[in-house]
C-alpha cells in the first residue's frame, strides 16, 4: 500500500486529478450547507451575470443560482457516474469471468453477445432506452450501465483467459480447489488492477453520457444535473454565456480528474506501463 | 592491436538497485578470428557488457568509466551517427529471443535487405539476400525470403538473425545467449554454424552464455563474470578443467555431470500406468482455419513405487502435456491412466478430489507458479485446508515444510515477490509436499534456474525423494539433469515415447536415432566437468 | 439600452401591420418585383398538403401554395380570396359564394365550383376532424354554375364563414384526388394549389423551395420570385441565421421568447406579435378532474391564485403575449372583458387550501401532484419548473414528468395525467375553439377534447345556445354568461393569451397584412431594394 | 496474409456480419416496440384535433392492429428485400428518407473520422517520439482536454467563437441555399459548413487515437525487434516509421473499427447542434415523434454501416498483419 502510494505520487497529473476530484466530492457533500434550499429556487433576477447581486456564477432564465445548480448537480452527476459504473461492473465482470474462465462455447456465446452490444451505436441505444422507460434517474442509470458494460467484459475476459493458463492457477487445480474458490481467491484478485483503472474511466464517461442525455432533454426533470444546466443554458448561450460555460467547466474538470486518477492508478498498479508512459501524462 | 578492447568499463545501475554498478571495471579483448565466451549467471552483467559494446544500453544505464576501442577507434567517443554506421556494418549482434527479435510485419527478405539498404549497398540486395539465407543453411532461400517471421521456427529465425548479422561481413559478431531459447538439437546446429562461419571469415566473436556446456563447445577463451566483475579469464581448456577462482569452481561443480548413476532395478508394484493415452488439439472454431495437433499418442509407460522416471524431449514433444494429463489439467480423449489400478481419466472433478492428496505437481516457472497476492504460509497451507485440515494445523505444518526445503520459517508471512527464483521453487515444492503426496510430478522444475541454484534444487529433490520415499515423474529437456536424477528415462518425440529404459543404458547405448541425435547435441558432451 | 429603446420606437413607428400595397404606394414605396425570400420552418412538416396534415409549419408553407375562399382581418372580418363575394340568407342557412374568374391550379387546369365542393364535402370532410365536425352541418352543396357554390345548412351556424380560410379549408384540385386514398395520392408529395407560389423542391432536413406561379390569378402578383424555407432545428442557429441575414423572416416559435428583446434592439429587424388573431392560441394548466383533490373548486381557485401570470408573460415569454383573463382570448369574438379570474394572491390561495381541509405536513406539503411537461421546447420546460416552484409556495408539491411528443399526446388522450400544460387555437369563435374543452358531450379519450373531464349542465346548455342561434346578440349573451361561470369554477388554469413573434428584415414588406399573418398567401409581399 | 486466402476470410467474416445484422434488426424491432405511445395518437395529437374514427383509420394504416410477432415477421421480410417500410408521419418510404439523409452523415462522420485518425496518430507518434519532453506533455494535455470535454459543449463553444464572435464560418446547415453556385463553389460552400461539425465530432476521437497511438508506440518501442533494428544500424527516423509505427497502428485500427458505432452516436449530438441534415438527427426527431418505421430504418442502416466498417477494418488488418488468419 505504501509503495502503491509512492508510485502513484510519482505521476504529478494523477495527484492533481485526485485533488480536483476530492474538491468536487467536497462540494457535492457540502452543497446543502453552501446553498441551503432547493437549487430550483428562483433566488434572483433572471440572467444576472456572474458577480452581480451576490450571484457568484450568475443566474439563469428563471433567476436560479447557477452556482447552487452546479454544487447540487455535482451530487447527481457523481451519483449517476458511480451507480451506473457499479451496475456495469457487475454485469461486465460476471460475463467476462464466465467467458474467460470457462472458455469454449460459453466464451463464444458471451463474446458474440458482447460484440453485438458493441456494434449498436451505444449513444443511440442509450437515447432509445431512456426514451422507452421515460426519463428518470433510474432509466438514465440503467441506460448508461447497459451501454458501458461490454468493455469491462472484454477486459475481464482477457485477464481471466491469461490468468487461467498461469501455473499458480493450475497449481490450485492440482490442489483440488473448487472452481469458485479458484476464481474468487486466485484469479479475481490478480485481475483487479485493470478493472479498477477501467472503472475510474467508466465513471468519467458515464458522467459525460449523462450530460449528453440531459443536454438532449432526456434527463430526470426533478433532479439538477450539470447536463441539464448546459442543456438549459445552451439556447441562451449568447444572452447568458455563464449558464452553459460554468457547468461545462465543471464537467470538464471532473472528467479530467477521473481520467488523471485513472492514469495514476494504472501507473501505480502496473509499474511496467508507468515506465512506458514515461514522464508524460 | 586487438579487434575489440574493453578497459576498466563501468556501467552504473539506476539508484535503488541491489548494487551501484551493473558492470564494474571490467577489461577484456577480442582478437580477430577468436571466440571469447563471457559466462555468468543471470544478473552477472554479461549481457550489459555486450550491449555496452554496441552502445545499445538503455538511458537508465550510463557508462561511468572505461574505454571501448574497436579497430582502434574509441566507440564511447563516437558521434551517434558514426556509431550507427558501424553497427551492422563492422560490428553485428544477435539476441537471445529469436521469436521476438524479428519485426512480425516485415518479410524476412526485406529485413535482411534493410541492413544492406541502410548501409548504402541496397543495390545488390536482390542477389545477396538468397545467398545469405543459403549461407546459414536455410532450405529454399527464395521462399524463406518471401515469408513472414511467424512462419519460421525458432531455429530458422535465429539463422535469419545470423544471416542478417553477417550481411555486411562485420569484423565483430556479438552473440547474446543466442541458443538459450532453442532446443538442444537446434542449439547444436546454431553453435556449429557460428563456429564455422567465424572460422571461415576470421571474425571475432563475443559470445555471451550461462551454459558451461556451450562454453566447452565453442569458446577459445573464457571470461567468467560474477556481480558485474570478471573474476577469472583465460583459455577455455584452462578455465574449464582447472578453474582457479572459487566462484568458477562452484559453478563448474554445479554443472550436472551427466554421468548416470547406476542404481538397482526397482521391482515394487507400479503406482502409475498409462495406456493408449491420446490427446489431440484442434485449433480454430466455426470461423477459424482448422489445425490438428496430435500432442500425445503411443506414450505408454508405468511408474513403480519409489522410482523416478524422466520424461525427456524437446519443446513440443508432448512431455508436459502428458504430465498434465496425469493430473487432469489436460483431459485426454482416450486411454487409461491407472493409479494403483483405478483409472483416473473418466473421473469427475469431485471424484478426482481425494486423489489430489496423493498426486502433486511442481511447476516450471517459479515466477508464475505462486499466487503473487498471497503469503507464502497461505500458499503452502492452502492445499491441506481445502482438504479439511484445520487451518492452524496446516500452518504449523507449513512452517516445518519451509524448514524441510531449507527456507527460514519467518518467510511464512511474506509475499512471493520478495524471494529469488530458487527460493520460490522451494516454496512450490513445499506446497506440493504439504499434501503428503505419494506421486510427485515435476515439470521442468529447474530449467528456469541458474546452474548453481539448479544444483541445489536438484539435490533438495533427491534428498526429499529419499527421505519421503516419493515416486517421481520428472519432466526435463536437459539430458544432463535427467541423467543425474532419474532411474529410468523415456524419450519423447512429436507426442510419442520413442525409447525408454534404464538411464544408464539409454545413455550408453541409445537405440532410437532420435535419442542418439539428442545425446550428440548435448553441448560440450566431449567435456566432463572435473570433479572438484 | 438607449439603442434598444430607439429600436422599439422605430418598430412602433414603421409598423407595417395592415400596410396594404396601396398604402405602400401612398408612402411612395412601389412594390418591387423579384428577389427571393428566405425564411425558416420548424419543426419540419411531414407533408405540405393541408388536410393531410394541419400542423403549424404545414399551414405556414402550404398557405403559399393553397388558398381558401376567404381570409380574415385582424378583427376577424372576412376578406375575399377565391370567393369574390358571398351572400348569406336571412335564416342563416344558405351560403352562396361567387368565385374569382381565371383562377388556375399550378398544373394549369382552371379551378371550378366542383373543386370547391369536392374540397369541402369530400377532401377535408374525410381528412380533418375539425372540418368534419362542422361540414357535417351541410345539407346540400350545389354548383349552379362553374363559378358559383351554394351551401345549404341543416341549421344556422353563425361561425360558418370562419371555416373557409386556407388553414381550415384549402381548395384542392378534384382531379388529382378523386377516387384515390387522399393520404397517399401522389399529389400529396407534390402539392398542387391555386396559390401565388408553386411547390418546387424539398431537400428533407434541409430546405423547401417554392417558386413564383406565373399564371397566378392576381395580375402582376406575386412580387417575389421564390420563397425558401430552411429547416433549422436549433433555436440558436435560427437566431443566428436571422441576425446574419441568411434568412429574412422567422415566425411562430422559430425565435425563442428570450431572444426577442435582442431582436427588437436590432435596427434592421422588425418585430411584431400581430397576425395570430384568427388562431388566438390560449395556454392553460390542464387539470384532470378525475384526480383528487382537483375536483374541488377551491383547490383549482387556489392553484390559479398561486400563479403569477405577469411573471410568466414577462420572465418566460419576455412580453410576447398577454396574461389570460378568462377562457376566451381577447382577440377572439365574444370575449367578455368583464369576466375575470381572481388575481395572484398567495395568502388567499393558502387560505382556500386550508378551507378545503388540506393541511400542510411537517415539510409544509399539503398534497403532491404529477405534472406532465409539455414537450414543445425550452420555454415550456421552464414554465413547468416555474409552476413547480410557485405551487410549492402554497404547499403543493409538484413532480415533473418529462416526456416526448408521442407519449404526451397518448397520455393526455388516455387521461393518464394529473396536470399538464396545453394550448389550443380558438379559430376566431368560441364555438369553434373554446366549447370543445368544456362541454361534457365532448369528454373523449382523444387529445384536444374535454380531456380534463369537467362537466357542468349549465355550461353545456349555454354553449349549445350560442352554437345554434343565428343572432350574434343572443350568442354574445350566452358566451358572456358562460365566461362568468367558468371564471368562477376555473375548470382549467388559464395562463396566457399566446402570441408568436414574427420577425423580419425591414426590407420585407407586407409580411403581416391580416389576421392570419405569416399563414397568408404572401402574394403582396415584396422586398425593397 | 496471402491474397489466395482472402476470399475465404472475407466469406467467414461476411457470414458473421450477416448474423450480427439480423440479430440487431430483431433486437431493434423489439426495443422500439417496447416503447409506449403508438404513432397514431401522436399524429392525432399533432394534427391539432382528432376523433376516435380518425385514430382507428391511422392504427389500421400502421398495422398496429396486427399482433407483434406478425409485425416483426412482416418487417424482417421487407428488410431482407431492402424495403424499410413507410413513414406515415413523413408520408414517405423510410428507405428514401434514410438514403436522403445518409450522404450527409457519411460526409460528416467520414470527415471527422479521417481528421481524427490522421491528426490523432500524428500527434500520438510525435508525443511518443519526444516522450517526457515538453512537446509530449503539451500533446498529452491537449488530448486529455478534448477527451474530457463534452462533445456538444465543444460544439457550442466553437459556434460561439467562430460563428458568433469572429463570424468566419456558418453555424448551421450543410450548404447555403438560394445562392446560385456551380462546381467548385458548391464544394467550397459545403466544406465551410462541414468544418465546425467535423471538427467538433473529430476532436474527441482525435484525443482517443492520440492517446492510444502514443501508448502502443511506447509499448512497441520496448520490443526486441526494435533493438534488432538499432543493432542493424537503421537510422532512428526509419526505425520509427518502418518498425515502431507500423506495429503500433494495429491496435489503433482495431479500436477504430470498434469506435465506428460510437462515432455515429456522437453525430446525433453534433447534427443537432449544427442542424446537420443527417440520419443522426433523423433518428432523434423520429424518436421524439415515435416514428417507428423511421427509427427501425435508421438503426438498421447504422448497424449495417458499423458492421461494414468492421469488415473493412478486418480486411485492412488482414492486409497489414500477416498473422491474422492464424489468429483465426
Amino acid at each position: 500500500m505504501k509503495d502503491f502510494w509512492r508510485r502513484y505520487r510519482r505521476n504529478k497529473g494523477a495527484v492533481l486529478g485526485l485533488v480536483i476530484l476530492l474538491l468536487v466530492m467536497l462540494m457535492a457533500a457540502t452543497a446543502p450547507l453552501l446553498f441551503p434550499g432547493s437549487p430550483w429556487d428562483m433566488a434572483g433576477a433572471p440572467f444576472s451575470p456572474p458577480g452581480e447581486m451576490g450571484m457568484l456564477l450568475g443566474t439563469d432564465s428563471l433567476g436560479r443560482d447557477v452556482a447552487a445548480g452546479i454544487a447540487h448537480g455535482a451530487r447527481i452527476s457523481l451519483l449517476v457516474g458511480a451507480v451506473s459504473t457499479l451496475a456495469a461492473l457487475l454485469v461486465g465482470v460476471t460475463l467476462g469471468a464466465i467467458a474467460g474462465y470457462l472458455g469454449g462455447i460459453a466464451d463464444d456465446v458471451v463474446m458474440r453477445f458482447t460484440e453485438f452490444f458493441q456494434t449498436i451505436p451505444s449513444f443511440v441505444l442509450a437515447i432509445l432506452l431512456v426514451a422507452i422507460f421515460t426519463p428518470s434517474i433510474g432509466s438514465v442509470v440503467f441506460a448508461i450501465a447497459v451501454v458501458s458494460w461490454p468493455p469491462v467484459a472484454r477486459v475481464v475476459r482477457a485477464e481471466f483467459l491469461s490468468l487461467r493458463g498461469r501455473e499458480f492457477v493450475q497449481a490450485a487445480e492440482v490442489l483440488g480447489k473448487s472452481r469458485l474458490a479458484i476464481v474468487v481467491t486466485d484469479i479475481l484478485p490478480n485481475a483487479l488492477s485493470p478493472i479498477v483503472v477501467l472503472s475510474s474511466l467508466m465513471v468519467a464517461s458515464a458522467i459525460l453520457l449523462e450530460s449528453a442525455l440531459s443536454f438532449l432533454g432526456l434527463g430526470d426533470p426533478n433532479l439538477m444535473t450539470w447536463g441539464f444546466l448546459i442543456g438549459s443554458g445552451r439556447s441562451v448561450i449568447r444572452l447568458a454565456w455563464w449558464m452553459s460555460v460554468f457547468p461545462g467547466v465543471a464537467i470538464f474538470l471532473t472528467v479530467l480528474a477521473l481520467n488523471l486518477v485513472g492514469e495514476g492508478l494504472s501507473d501505480a498498479l502496473n509499474p511496467r506501463l508507468a515506465r512506458q508512459r514515461g514522464a508524460g501524462a | 592491436m586487438s579487434l575489440l578492447r574493453v578497459e576498466g568499463l563501468t556501467v552504473a545501475l539506476p539508484s535503488g538497485g541491489d548494487r551501484p554498478h551493473a558492470v564494474e571495471d571490467i577489461s577484456f579483448s577480442v582478437e580477430a578470428g577468436e571466440i571469447l565466451c563471457v559466462v555468468g549467471e543471470s544478473g552477472s552483467g554479461k549481457s550489459i557488457t555486450a550491449n555496452a559494446v554496441m552502445r545499445l544500453l538503455p538511458k537508465g544505464l550510463p557508462v561511468r568509466a572505461g574505454a571501448i576501442s574497436f579497430e582502434g577507434t574509441d566507440l564511447l567517443a563516437l558521434a551517434p551517427e558514426a556509431m550507427r554506421r558501424l553497427r551492422g556494418q563492422r560490428m553485428a549482434m544477435i539476441f537471445q529471443e529469436p521469436m521476438t527479435a524479428l519485426n512480425p510485419l516485415m518479410r524476412v527478405g526485406d529485413q535482411i535487405a534493410e541492413v544492406l539498404r541502410v548501409h548504402g549497398s541496397g543495390a545488390d540486395a536482390a542477389r545477396r539476400v538468397p545467398e545469405l539465407l543459403a549461407a546459414v543453411n536455410l532450405p529454399d532461400p527464395a521462399a524463406i525470403a518471401r515469408s513472414h517471421p511467424f512462419r519460421l521456427s525458432g531455429g530458422q529465425r535465429q539463422r535469419v538473425m545470423i544471416a542478417m548479422a553477417l550481411a555486411l561481413e562485420p569484423a565483430l559478431l556479438i552473440a547474446d545467449e543466442p541458443t538459450t531459447a532453442l532446443d538442444v538439437t537446434t542449439q547444436m546446429q546454431i553453435l556449429r554454424l557460428i563456429r564455422e562461419i567465424q572460422s571461415r571469415r576470421g571474425m571475432g566473436v563475443l559470445f555471451i552464455t550461462h551454459d558451461f556446456g556451450v562454453v566447452a563447445e565453442i569458446a577459445d577463451r573464457v571470461a567468467v563474470m560474477q556481480h558485474g566483475r570478471i573474476v577469472e579469464q583465460g583459455l577455455a581448456a584452462e578455465v574449464l578443467n582447472r578453474p582457479q577462482h572459487p566462484y568458477t569452481r562452484a559453478l563448474i561443480a554445479a554443472v550436472p555431470h551427466g554421468a548416470a548413476p547406476d542404481r538397482a532395478d526397482i521391482t515394487a508394484a507400479p503406482v502409475l500406468e498409462l495406456r493408449q493415452v491420446e490427446k489431440t488439439y484442434r485449433r480454430g472454431g466455426l470461423f477459424g482455419a482448422r489445425a490438428v495437433v496430435r500432442a500425445v499418442h503411443d506414450a505408454d509407460f508405468s511408474l513403480r513405487r519409489g522410482e523416478t522416471l524422466g520424461l525427456v524431449g524437446e519443446s513440443g514433444s508432448g512431455k508436459s502435456t502428458l504430465a498434465r494429463c496425469v493430473v487432469k489439467l489436460v483431459e485426454p480423449e482416450r486411454g487409461t491412466i491407472a493409479y494403483h489400478g483405478t483409472d483416473l481419466r473418466p473421473l469427475s472433478r469431485a471424484a478426482w478430489k481425494p486423489y489430489r492428496r496423493r498426486i502433486q505437481m511442481v511447476f516450471q516457472d517459479p515466477y508464475a507458479s505462486l499466487n503473487p497476492r498471497r503469503t507464502v504460509g497461505e500458499t503452502i497451507a492452502e492445499g491441506p485446508v481445502t482438504h479439511g485440515v484445520p487451518r492452524a494445523k496446516a500452518l504449523d505444518r507449513a512452517r516445518d515444510l519451509l524448514r524441510l526445503v531449507q527456507l527460514d520459517p519467518g518467510a511464512m508471512d511474506r509475499y512471493p515477490h520478495e524471494f529469488s527464483g530458487g527460493q520460490r521453487q522451494r516454496i512450490g515444492i513445499a506446497r506440493a509436499l504439504a499434501m503428503e503426496p505419494e506421486l510427485l510430478i515435476a515439470d521442468e522444475p529447474v530449467s528456469a534456474l541458474d546452474v548453481s541454484v539448479q544444483a541445489q534444487v536438484l539435490d533438495l529433490l533427491a534428498d526429499i525423494r529419499a527421505r519421503l520415499g516419493l515416486t517421481m515423474l520428472f519432466i526435463t529437456h536437459d539430458l544432463r539433469v535427467a541423467a543425474q536424477i532419474c532411474d529410468r528415462v523415456a524419450v519423447m518425440q512429436r507426442g510419442a515415447i520413442v525409447e525408454q529404459g534404464r538411464t544408464a543404458e539409454v545413455f550408453a547405448a541409445p537405440q532410437h536415432p532420435y535419442t542418439r541425435q539428442l545425446l550428440d547435441s548435448i553441448p560440450g558432451r566431449g567435456w566432463t566437468p572435473p570433479a572438484l | 439600452m438607449t439603442v434598444s429603446r430607439r429600436g422599439l420606437l422605430a418598430a412602433t413607428a414603421a409598423a407595417p401591420v395592415l400596410m396594404r400595397v396601396q398604402d405602400a404606394l401612398a408612402q411612395g414605396i412601389a412594390p418591387r418585383r423579384g428577389g427571393t425570400l428566405t425564411s425558416i420552418l420548424t419543426p419540419e412538416p411531414p407533408v405540405l398538403q393541408i388536410g393531410v396534415n394541419n400542423q403549424g409549419p404545414t399551414l405556414v408553407a402550404a398557405g403559399k401554395i393553397f388558398q381558401g375562399l376567404l381570409t380574415f382581418s385582424p378583427t376577424l372580418e372576412p376578406i375575399p380570396v377565391l370567393a369574390k363575394s358571398w351572400t348569406i340568407s336571412p335564416d342563416g342557412r344558405e351560403y352562396v359564394f361567387r368565385l374569382q374568374e381565371g383562377v388556375k391550379f399550378h398544373d394549369g387546369t382552371p379551378m371550378t365550383a366542383d373543386d370547391v365542393i369536392f374540397s369541402i364535402t369530400k377532401f377535408h370532410f374525410e381528412l380533418a376532424p375539425r372540418a368534419r365536425a362542422i361540414f357535417a352541418l351541410i345539407d346540400k352543396a350545389e354548383a349552379p354554375d362553374p363559378l358559383t357554390v351554394r351551401l345549404t345548412l341543416k341549421q344556422p351556424f353563425q361561425p360558418f364563414l370562419l371555416m373557409f380560410d386556407t388553414s381550415a379549408c384549402a381548395i384542392v384540385p378534384k382531379h388529382l384526388f378523386d377516387g384515390q386514398d387522399y393520404r397517399t395520392a401522389p399529389a400529396v408529395q407534390r402539392p398542387v394549389g391555386t396559390g401565388p407560389f408553386r411547390f418546387a423542391e424539398w431537400q428533407r432536413g434541409n430546405f423547401i423551395r417554392l417558386e413564383r406561379f406565373a399564371d397566378y390569378w392576381k395580375p402582376g402578383q406575386p412580387y417575389l420570385d421564390a420563397i425558401i424555407y430552411r429547416i433549422v432545428p436549433d433555436s440558436q442557429s435560427r437566431r443566428l441565421a436571422l441576425e446574419t441575414g441568411q434568412v429574412q423572416l422567422t415566425q411562430a416559435s422559430d425565435i425563442e421568447p428570450f431572444d426577442v428583446p435582442a431582436m427588437r434592439s436590432r435596427p434592421n429587424l422588425e418585430v411584431s406579435i400581430k397576425g395570430w388573431e384568427y388562431f388566438s392560441p390560449l395556454s392553460w394548466i390542464e387539470l384532470n378532474h378525475r384526480v383528487k383533490p382537483l375536483d374541488d373548486v377551491r383547490v383549482r381557485q387556489a392553484i390559479s391564485m398561486a400563479i403569477d401570470r405577469n411573471f410568466i408573460t414577462q420572465r418566460l415569454w419576455f412580453g410576447v403575449g398577454r396574461p389570460a383573463t378568462n377562457p376566451v382570448a381577447s382577440t377572439t369574438r365574444f370575449h367578455d372583458a368583464s369576466a375575470k379570474i381572481a388575481g395572484y394572491d398567495v395568502k388567499a390561495a393558502a387560505a382556500l387550501l386550508d378551507a378545503a381541509g388540506l393541511k400542510p405536513n411537517a415539510q409544509g406539503v399539503r398534497f403532491t401532484l404529477k405534472h406532465l411537461t409539455l414537450p414543445y421546447g425550452e420555454v415550456w420546460t421552464r414554465l413547468a419548473e416555474y409552476l413547480r416552484q410557485s405551487l410549492r409556495q402554497v404547499g403543493i408539491a409538484v413532480e415533473l414528468e418529462s416526456t416526448d411528443a408521442g407519449s404526451w399526446a397518448r397520455r393526455v388522450g388516455a387521461w393518464e395525467y394529473d396536470t399538464t400544460i396545453n394550448f389550443v387555437y380558438q379559430f376566431g369563435d368560441p364555438t369553434l375553439g373554446v366549447e370543445r374543452t368544456y362541454v361534457s358531450t365532448n369528454i373523449q379519450k382523444v387529445t384536444f377534447t374535454n380531456t380534463g373531464g369537467y362537466a357542468n349542465p349549465k355550461v353545456d346548455e349555454l354553449f349549445a345556445t350560442a352554437r345554434n342561434s343565428a343572432d350574434p346578440k343572443d350568442r354574445q349573451a350566452a358566451f358572456s354568461a358562460v365566461q362568468k361561470i367558468l371564471c368562477e369554477e376555473v375548470p382549467q388554469i388559464w395562463l396566457m393569451e399566446m402570441a408568436f413573434p414574427t420577425i423580419h428584415d425591414k426590407k420585407v414588406r407586407n409580411a403581416i397584412t391580416n389576421g392570419l399573418g405569416v399563414h397568408a398567401s404572401f402574394d403582396d409581399v415584396f422586398l425593397t431594394a | 496474409m496471402e491474397a489466395s486466402k482472402l476470399p475465404g476470410f472475407l466469406l467467414r467474416r461476411g457470414v458473421k456480419a450477416a448474423i450480427v445484422v439480423l440479430a440487431i434488426v430483431v433486437c431493434n424491432f423489439l426495443l422500439v416496440h417496447a416503447a409506449p405511445g403508438d404513432p397514431a395518437s401522436v399524429i392525432a395529437g399533432q394534427s391539432g384535433a382528432a376523433d376516435a374514427v380518425f385514430l382507428e383509420q391511422l392504427r389500421r394504416q400502421f398495422g398496429l392492429d396486427q399482433p407483434l410477432h406478425v409485425q416483426l415477421w412482416i418487417y424482417l421480410k421487407s428488410v431482407l428485400s431492402l424495403d424499410l417500410g413507410f413513414s406515415h408521419r413523413q408520408q414517405q418510404p423510410v428507405a428514401a428518407l434514410v438514403l436522403e439523409r445518409l450522404p450527409a452523415t457519411l460526409l460528416l462522420t467520414g470527415a471527422a473520422f479521417a481528421f481524427a485518425l490522421a491528426a490523432g496518430v500524428t500527434l500520438g507518434a510525435l508525443a511518443a517520439q519526444r516522450v517526457g519532453r515538453w512537446a509530449d506533455s503539451v500533446i498529452t494535455v491537449i488530448a486529455l482536454t478534448f477527451y474530457a470535454t463534452p462533445l456538444f459543449w465543444v460544439g457550442l463553444m466553437l459556434v460561439l467563437v467562430f460563428s458568433v464572435w469572429l463570424e468566419w464560418l456558418p453555424s448551421f446547415g450543410m450548404s447555403s441555399v438560394g445562392v446560385e453556385m456551380h462546381g467548385l463553389e458548391v464544394v467550397w460552400d459545403v466544406a465551410q459548413h462541414l468544418l465546425l461539425p467535423a471538427l467538433t465530432l473529430g476532436l474527441f476521437y482525435l484525443a482517443v487515437y492520440a492517446r492510444l497511438t502514443r501508448a502502443t508506440m511506447l509499448e512497441v518501442a520496448d520490443q526486441d525487434f526494435v533493438k534488432t533494428a538499432r543493432a542493424k544500424g537503421v537510422p532512428e527516423g526509419r526505425i520509427l516509421r518502418a518498425h515502431v509505427l507500423r506495429n503500433a497502428l494495429l491496435p489503433v485500427i482495431t479500436f477504430a473499427g470498434i469506435q465506428a458505432g460510437q462515432l455515429l452516436g456522437g453525430s446525433i449530438l453534433v447534427e443537432t447542434v449544427f442542424a446537420w441534415p443527417g440520419i443522426g438527427r433523423l433518428a432523434f426527431e423520429a424518436l421524439l415523434a415515435r416514428d417507428y418505421p423511421v427509427l427501425l430504418g435508421v438503426f438498421f442502416c447504422t448497424s449495417v454501416m458499423v458492421v461494414l466498417f468492421n469488415l473493412l477494418t478486418d480486411l485492412l488488418y488482414a492486409i497489414i498483419d500477416p498473422r491474422v488468419e492464424v489468429a483465426g
